[in-house]
């Protein structure tokens, strides 16, 4: 059999590489804690773990997108909730899901919409979503509702111990990598991410592209929506708070730089593992929970001072 | 060609100013006519008084703005500020003092620890001050296990609440204006100040031209971190108690009003003028939404609203900032 | 062949109350390169931005073929117009061959064809001669080579209008060749060519047709065979400039600053000496070190080994600061990302250095200010609508005399470090520049002048070093010295 | 009023003995501080207890659904928690149940009656019984300011919801302003301040407890206001200042301490104890708010400590000093 080369791009080759450490990181550490807690590998943990992972990646993987293109979404929370509100306030199941969907990506075009018209990312999907919030709590002002239980069927099924929605989250994750390193648009997206005036003054369709990256972090945050859903069987305007920071420390430690295109969005994968992981250990082993604060800001600070190290020594 | 000279100014206001402080201008009008007592001025100081913690850390973080940085991390400072201020006073008068100077100095360790990481260790602002924030809040439930302990003694009160004697100024905003004029005398005034605007506007090119970039991001840094504890005095004075969780809104509310007052994000642009007039607009509107009964969830539509159209006219004003954007 | 391919009609601009482009018209043709000249902010870069779309005219309009232009960038791409912008305009963070067909990949069935793309643009790489691997990520790329990928990028898509604003700025003499080739070629296979340019050497052998603007304003069009020299000079800056670079100083003083021994990121014990009064030319192809040495005396890097002498004395300068305190200034290459505190007025990116020098203390004096910045500008005859006019509004000329005058107000200038000072500088304020220099030597400063352009050097330096593979392979007297000497170091070859 | 004692249980548990869990779901502020210290409490007096494993919600529902998971995974014979969201735990309770582990609620519902039982006082009751007796000291007439929890928060809408029937039946009271506070004292004050500077003819405040009612008292006595009838909760700071006033023999202001006890935690533990020991439970334990007056406000107050103690507690004080030792 001859051997047949992909006709992968040099950034999906390089990307498959740069995030090796951090696959190795999250494999030692996924590892160590299996065998040291014997609670960690019980079927109930693992199901857990990947349970309350799939929304998270779904939320960074958005982010990611957003982040390559040299922007950040401070929205993904807001819209998230309000996601949820839509599901558990809407009757019918496909107008609930498709409701839900749109407005996750109506908030993220509206992100994209003022950011091409110049107003600053972080100020502008702030106030996004404070008016998404806002919307959301107008919809439905205390958590509950009354989700389709068709839909959380669909949502909680489960393959073994592994649930339906992080499949669907990691599978998502692949495409939008894939999509990010293999088509025109993500070569674009990195282009852009790097340099926006440049992009702009070549005629390449900048305004397209970060449309498209905003809606699409919209739309997952949305997604992310559905995740939760199969974890909480209802709606709350305010159940997307976490995500906010928790998707951009994901992203972060995934290396993808804040200025905007470098990084693979296919690195969040052992990124949130990573963190997910880390959390899952401080549970179990009933660390004081008030140090859970301290010991996440310390891994932030040392993901990224070694990540500004490697980037120093590549240059020349 | 001539060898002409040059005038030197524009004889023109600062559209970004002039937007900024309209604004406040309506929604002051608006307070005033949707209330009773609308423009008295008892009232209105009192009002502004009362949001003094507000004015200040937003001057920190136009400070730390300017230098193209960002500062996440005062809405812990802030909290950690009435935590210690109250352990250390424990209520005790004689201890003020102490407790001030600790809580001082407390926030301008916070604030050397970012400027270090940020200026040295080369790590993007926001997740510097994002984690050392996390720490620093995290830091502040392991001192106190989750129960502040200690009290605010009844003299120190009077910071938030006494009126200079014989005036309808609050002594609150009194500080607010005292630290507004130190900035704005560093920032206008001094060569030193105007060497922030270089840095901000160039870090490179301002390092190879001699200025000493990296002290200047770190004394920004350590600024911002002694205001937010100086807020945090100010509040702690003011509830009369220490707080985990009192100083998590101001992070992002002193972002907001520093950009409405024309801050540029990227760095170099506007500065505290501006600023003093984005807290107006803030606490103008908001106390006009609460007193007119507007619902929570509409006021943060009406709040998210009003910064995206500040921001695209100041984007309108400064077609230049486009490129850095 | 020479039928009008690009027709500019009544093209107008202006940017505020700045009239940048008034009512220019001017026709390209088929097969021949038309040489757009002008001052620094006459006009030229805006009226090709208008001809690639991507600045918009107030009035006029651009034809291709007869047929008139509508939309944007991507529009007028379509109908066969191809830019190379003055500003590089690829992505460090892309491969040459992701730069150079960027939105236009080749795609398979698994997204863009990867082995394609390279495959595409290493045959484009080869055919246009140029010896960069079309994997390589650009950031490794010296500027020369970024400039040139730029070019093959314009190529690539077979253009039927080639428009080059400045584009062998950063180019190297057999770079310079190659790119006169590359435009015959274009121009042989029936497109129109048109140069902007401040090389005039460059102008007369690559050109056919010639368009002068002023202010503008279009003030003359010939064929390139109807005009000499002095008159295309007179022409663009409305004067006679007789003598671009000023006599030669005594050029023996005392030694004030240098390097001594220095080795390491590429460098290879390198000793240099400036001495007072004098201009020290450092002269090299691009990437053998040169810069380093800039940047060295400069204290934005620190050597690995050996040491900067100052007044024969061994020296650390652990920053540029440390260098200022000594009276060494430093003007880098790259304006925009080194050099200029956009968003600020001429005002402040003029006093930045000055600092507590003119205004006497830590508060600062307006009035004083002013009038030192009006001495700066007076010398330099600095062109903006006011001192605090945004340096991002300013024509390059003029952005550079800002980075120089910033040197000026400096109270103790003892050396000034100079990298490429005049790229894309108009040959009117050249001349004040190199007269400057001198004037500056004459009392008493040291000058070191790296530059690639070696017309500059022979014309200015007291003393050439030049450098070949991180090493001094020669002093030159600056005044004996010829073309082929400096050359010949520079490509390693004993002199 | 106090429930089973850890003596009886412990006979009754024979020689078993159990790994419980509890979840905090959030220690942000000293109420929340106070719902697990007297869980610790009522825990140090069970030997029966093998371990107790610990964790912290943050407020956040997913969070809390993790950690009850994760207890399923350390093997838990009962669960301890006050849900974020009555409707997002349900699942996750329902697959402890099934899995043979007693789950017990305390101080917060869950929306299917799927635990085992819940100890909790009825928050739409505490709404309620505070606003009637905010609406009989007015005598029914009168403009009223509202303070609320934070904005989609259960406890708030519910707490609120009881009080707003309380108020649509008095045409006579108009709430003039409804704000979210946060439970927290600073916000309190500074929204009271604005407030005050618009109504300055406000009758009465009603507020959902936490620190609110002593911000809105500072506001007043900053602004030079007469203080006017308020409710409160049973924060030792507004019963030392209630009892300051009364001293000082100020007409306006009098109170009602709607008290959600702390130790509903420690309650809860009693009945999971009782659960495991195979005793049958009552499923809803709902608690009466005890309420604190003018007239028993002698028996609650506590001089001699900070604060941000809550009188109503079971615990010693040699528990509550430990509390506040750190
Ligand atoms: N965006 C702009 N805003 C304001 N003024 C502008 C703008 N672009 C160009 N100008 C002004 O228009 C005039 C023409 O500038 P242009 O860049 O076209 O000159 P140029 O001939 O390319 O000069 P150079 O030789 O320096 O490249 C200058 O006075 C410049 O300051
Ligand atoms: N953001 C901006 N605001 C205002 N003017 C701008 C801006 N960006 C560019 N310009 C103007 O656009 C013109 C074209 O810019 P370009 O970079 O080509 O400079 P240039 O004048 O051609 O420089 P050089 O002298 O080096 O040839 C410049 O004259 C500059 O004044
Ligand atoms: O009962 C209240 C509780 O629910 C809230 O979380 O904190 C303050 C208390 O008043
Ligand atoms: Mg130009
Ligand atoms: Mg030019």
């Amino acid at each position: 059999m001859t051997v047949m080369r992909l006709p992968l791009g040099a950034s999906t080759r390089s990307s498959l590489r740069a995030g090796w450490g951090l696959w190795a990181l999250a494999v030692l550490t996924t590892a160590g804690a299996a065998i040291a807690l014997p609670a960690f590998r019980t079927p109930t943990s693992m199901t857990s773990l990947m349970a309350s992972l799939a929304p998270l990646l779904l939320v960074a993987t958005g982010q990611a997108v957003v982040v390559l293109l040299g922007g950040i979404d401070l929205s993904v929370g807001a819209v998230l909730g309000l996601a949820t509100v839509l599901v558990a306030t809407t009757e019918s199941v496909p107008v609930a899901v498709a409701l839900a969907l749109l407005a996750g990506l109506a908030a993220g075009a509206a992100n994209g919409l003022g950011v091409l018209a110049g107003v600053n990312p972080l100020i502008m999907t702030f106030a996004a979503g404070g008016i998404v919030q806002g919307i959301a709590l107008l919809r439905l002002s205390a958590p509950g509702g009354a989700v389709p239980g068709a839909v959380i069927d669909a949502v909680t099924w489960q393959a073994g111990t592994v649930p339906v929605a992080f499949m669907a989250a990691v599978g998502v994750l692949a495409l939008v990598w894939f999509a990010t390193t293999q088509a025109r648009w993500g070569r674009l997206l990195q282009a852009a991410g790097f340099a926006s005036d440049n992009a702009r003054r070549l005629g390449l369709p900048v305004g397209r592209v970060t449309l498209l990256a905003y809606s699409a972090a919209g739309l997952l945050a949305a997604f992310a929506g559905l995740a939760v859903i199969a974890r909480t069987y209802s709606g709350d305007a305010l159940s997307g708070t976490p995500f906010v920071l928790d998707s951009v420390t994901a992203v972060l430690v995934a290396g993808i730089a804040l200025t905007g295109g470098r990084g693979s969005v296919l690195a969040v994968l052992p990124a949130a593992v990573l963190l997910g992981v880390v959390d899952q250990v401080i549970r179990l082993t009933g660390t004081n929970t008030n140090y859970q604060f301290v010991l996440k800001g310390l891994i932030l600070i040392a993901a990224m001072w070694l990540y500004q190290a490697a980037r120093r020594r590549e240059r020349p | 060609m001539t060898t002409a000279g040059l005038p030197a100014r524009r004889h023109r206001l600062d559209p970004h100013l002039a937007v900024s402080y309209a604004l406040a201008a309506v929604c002051l009008v608006l307070l005033g006519t949707t209330t009773s007592r609308g423009f008295d001025p008892d009232r209105i100081l009192g009002l502004l008084g009362n949001q003094a913690a507000l004015g200040i850390v937003a001057l920190g973080q136009t400070l730390v703005l300017l230098v193209r940085g960002l500062d996440l991390s005062v809405g812990s400072v802030i909290s950690l500020s009435t935590v210690v201020t109250a352990a250390v006073m424990d209520g005790n008068p004689d201890r003020i003092a102490v407790a001030v100077a600790a809580t001082v100095a407390l926030g301008a360790v916070v604030g050397l620890a970012n400027g270090l990481l940020v200026a040295y260790a080369g790590i993007a602002p926001l997740l510097v001050t994002l984690a050392v924030g996390t720490i620093v809040q995290g830091a502040t439930y392991v001192y106190t296990n989750g129960q502040p302990r200690g009290g605010i003694a009844g003299g120190f009160r009077g910071l938030a609440d006494d009126r200079i004697a014989g005036t309808p100024l609050p002594w609150s905003l009194l500080l607010w204006l005292g630290v507004w004029g130190i900035v704005a005398l560093t920032l206008y005034r001094t060569v030193a100040g105007r060497r922030y605007y270089a840095v901000g506007a160039n870090p490179r090119a301002a390092w190879l031209s001699g200025v000493p970039t990296t002290r200047h991001s770190v004394v920004a840094y350590i600024a911002s971190g002694v205001l937010a504890s100086v807020a945090g005095l100010h509040l702690a004075a003011y509830t009369g108690s220490p707080s985990l969780t009192v100083g998590t809104s101001y992070t992002l509310m002193s972002i907001a009003a520093a950009v409405i007052g024309g801050v540029a994000l990227t760095g170099g642009g506007g500065g505290p003028t501006g600023t003093f007039a984005g807290v107006l607009v803030l606490v103008f509107l908001g106390t006009v939404l609460e007193t007119m009964d507007v619902p929570a969830a509409v006021q943060l539509i009406v709040q998210g609203g009003v910064v995206i159209v500040m921001m695209l006219v100041n984007r309108r004003l400064d077609p230049a900032r486009r490129s850095r954007a | 062949m020479d039928t009008v391919l690009l027709e500019c009609r009544g093209l107008t601009k202006a940017f505020g109350a700045t009239r940048a482009i008034g009512d220019v018209s001017f026709t390209a043709r088929a097969g021949r390169v038309l040489a757009l000249v002008g001052e620094n902010g006459a006009g030229k870069s805006t009226l090709m931005n208008m001809i690639a779309g991507s600045v918009a005219p107030d009035r006029g309009e651009v034809a291709v073929g007869g047929e008139p232009l509508r939309g944007g960038p991507a529009a007028h791409a379509a109908a066969g117009i191809a830019m190379v912008h003055q500003e590089l305009s690829l992505f460090p963070n892309l491969t040459v061959a992701e730069n150079v067909l960027l939105g236009r990949e080749p795609r398979g069935w698994l997204g863009i064809d990867d082995g394609r793309l390279v495959r595409r643009v290493g045959a484009l790489l080869d055919d246009l001669e140029l010896d960069i691997a079309p994997s390589a990520p650009v950031s490794r790329l010296s500027p020369g080579q970024r400039q040139l990928v730029e070019i093959a990028k314009a190529v690539a898509v077979a253009p039927r209008v080639l428009i080059l604003d400045e584009p062998t700025s950063s180019l190297e003499n057999p770079q310079v060749d190659l790119l006169y080739r590359i435009t015959r070629r274009l121009t042989d296979g029936g497109a129109a060519v048109v140069l902007v340019s401040h090389r005039l050497d460059e102008l007369f052998r690559f050109c056919d047709d010639v368009v002068v603007l002023r202010g503008g304003v279009k003030v003359a069009e010939s064929r390139m065979s109807d005009v000499t020299r002095d008159g295309l000079i007179s022409a663009m800056v409305g004067r006679d400039v007789t003598q671009l670079y000023p006599p030669r100083g005594r050029g023996d003083g005392t030694p004030v600053a240098g390097l001594r021994g220095v080795s390491g990121d590429g460098l290879h014990d390198v000793t240099f000496t400036a001495r007072a009064g004098a201009i020290a030319g450092v002269a090299g192809l691009e990437g053998h070190g040169q810069a380093l040495v800039a940047e060295i005396l400069a204290g934005a890097r620190a050597p690995r080994a050996g040491t900067v002498t100052i007044d024969g004395n061994p020296v650390r300068l652990r920053s540029p600061r440390a260098a200022v305190g000594r009276g060494i200034g430093y003007v880098p290459p790259e304006r925009r990302t080194e050099g200029l505190l956009f968003g600020l007025g001429v005002d402040e990116n003029v006093t930045v250095v000055a600092g507590r020098a003119v205004n006497g203390g830590w508060l600062r004096r307006p009035k004083r200010e002013a009038a030192a910045v009006d001495r700066v500008v007076r010398r330099l005859r600095l062109t903006a609508s006011s001192q605090r006019q945004p340096v991002s509004e300013l024509s390059g000329g003029n952005q550079q005399k800002t980075l120089f005058g910033r040197w000026m107000l400096h109270p103790a200038l003892r050396v000034l470090v100079l990298n490429d000072p005049t790229r894309g500088v108009d040959v009117g304020a050249r001349a004040e520049i190199y007269g400057l220099l001198r004037e500056l030597a004459d009392r008493g400063v040291a000058i070191v002048l790296v530059s690639t352009d070696m017309q500059e050097l022979l014309g200015l330096a007291d003393e050439i070093t030049v450098m070949y593979d991180g090493r001094v392979t020669g002093v030159l007297d600056g005044a004996s010295a010829t073309e082929e000497q400096v050359m010949r170091l520079a490509v390693g070859e004993a002199a | 009023a106090c429930g089973s004692s850890g003596d009886e249980s412990s006979t009754t548990g024979g020689d078993e003995s159990f790994v419980i869990g509890f979840d905090a779901y959030w220690l942000g502020n000293s109420w929340s501080q106070q719902l697990q210290a007297e869980f610790e409490a009522a825990a140090e007096q069970y030997d029966t207890i093998d371990d107790v494993i610990y964790t912290q919600s943050d407020n956040d529902v997913q969070r809390q659904i993790s950690n009850v998971e994760s207890m399923m995974a350390q093997g838990v014979d009962a669960i301890v928690l006050t849900p974020i969201s009555p409707d997002a735990v349900v699942p996750v309770i329902r697959r402890a149940e099934d899995a043979g582990i007693r789950v017990v609620l305390a101080g917060n519902p869950a929306a299917e009656p799927v635990y085992t039982a819940m100890v909790n006082v009825d928050d739409h009751e505490f709404g309620r019984a505070g606003a009637e007796w905010l609406v009989e000291k007015l005598g029914g007439q009168g403009s009223i300011f509202v303070l609320n929890g934070l904005a989609g928060n259960p406890t708030s809408e519910a707490r609120f919801a009881g009080a707003k029937e309380v108020f649509d039946q008095n045409p006579g009271i108009e709430i003039v302003a409804t704000a979210n506070a946060d439970w927290d004292q600073a916000a309190a004050r500074t929204t009271v301040d604005s407030l005050l500077a618009a109504h300055p003819d406000v009758d009465g405040v009603w507020s959902q407890g936490g620190s609110m009612t002593m911000g809105a008292i500072e506001a007043f006595e900053a602004a030079g206001h007469q203080l006017v009838p308020m409710t409160g909760e049973d924060s030792n700071a507004l019963l030392k200042k209630w009892t300051e006033l009364i001293a000082a023999g100020d007409a306006g202001f009098d109170s009602i301490g709607v008290s959600k006890p702390t130790w509903l935690t420690a309650q809860a533990l009693d009945v999971a104890m009782e659960a495991l020991a195979g005793e049958e439970v009552e499923q809803d334990q709902i608690i009466e708010p005890s309420l604190i007056t003018a007239d028993n406000l002698e028996e609650y107050v506590r001089p001699d400590l900070p604060d941000s103690f809550w009188s109503n507690t079971r615990m010693t004080d040699d528990q509550i000093m430990r509390l506040f030792e750190g």
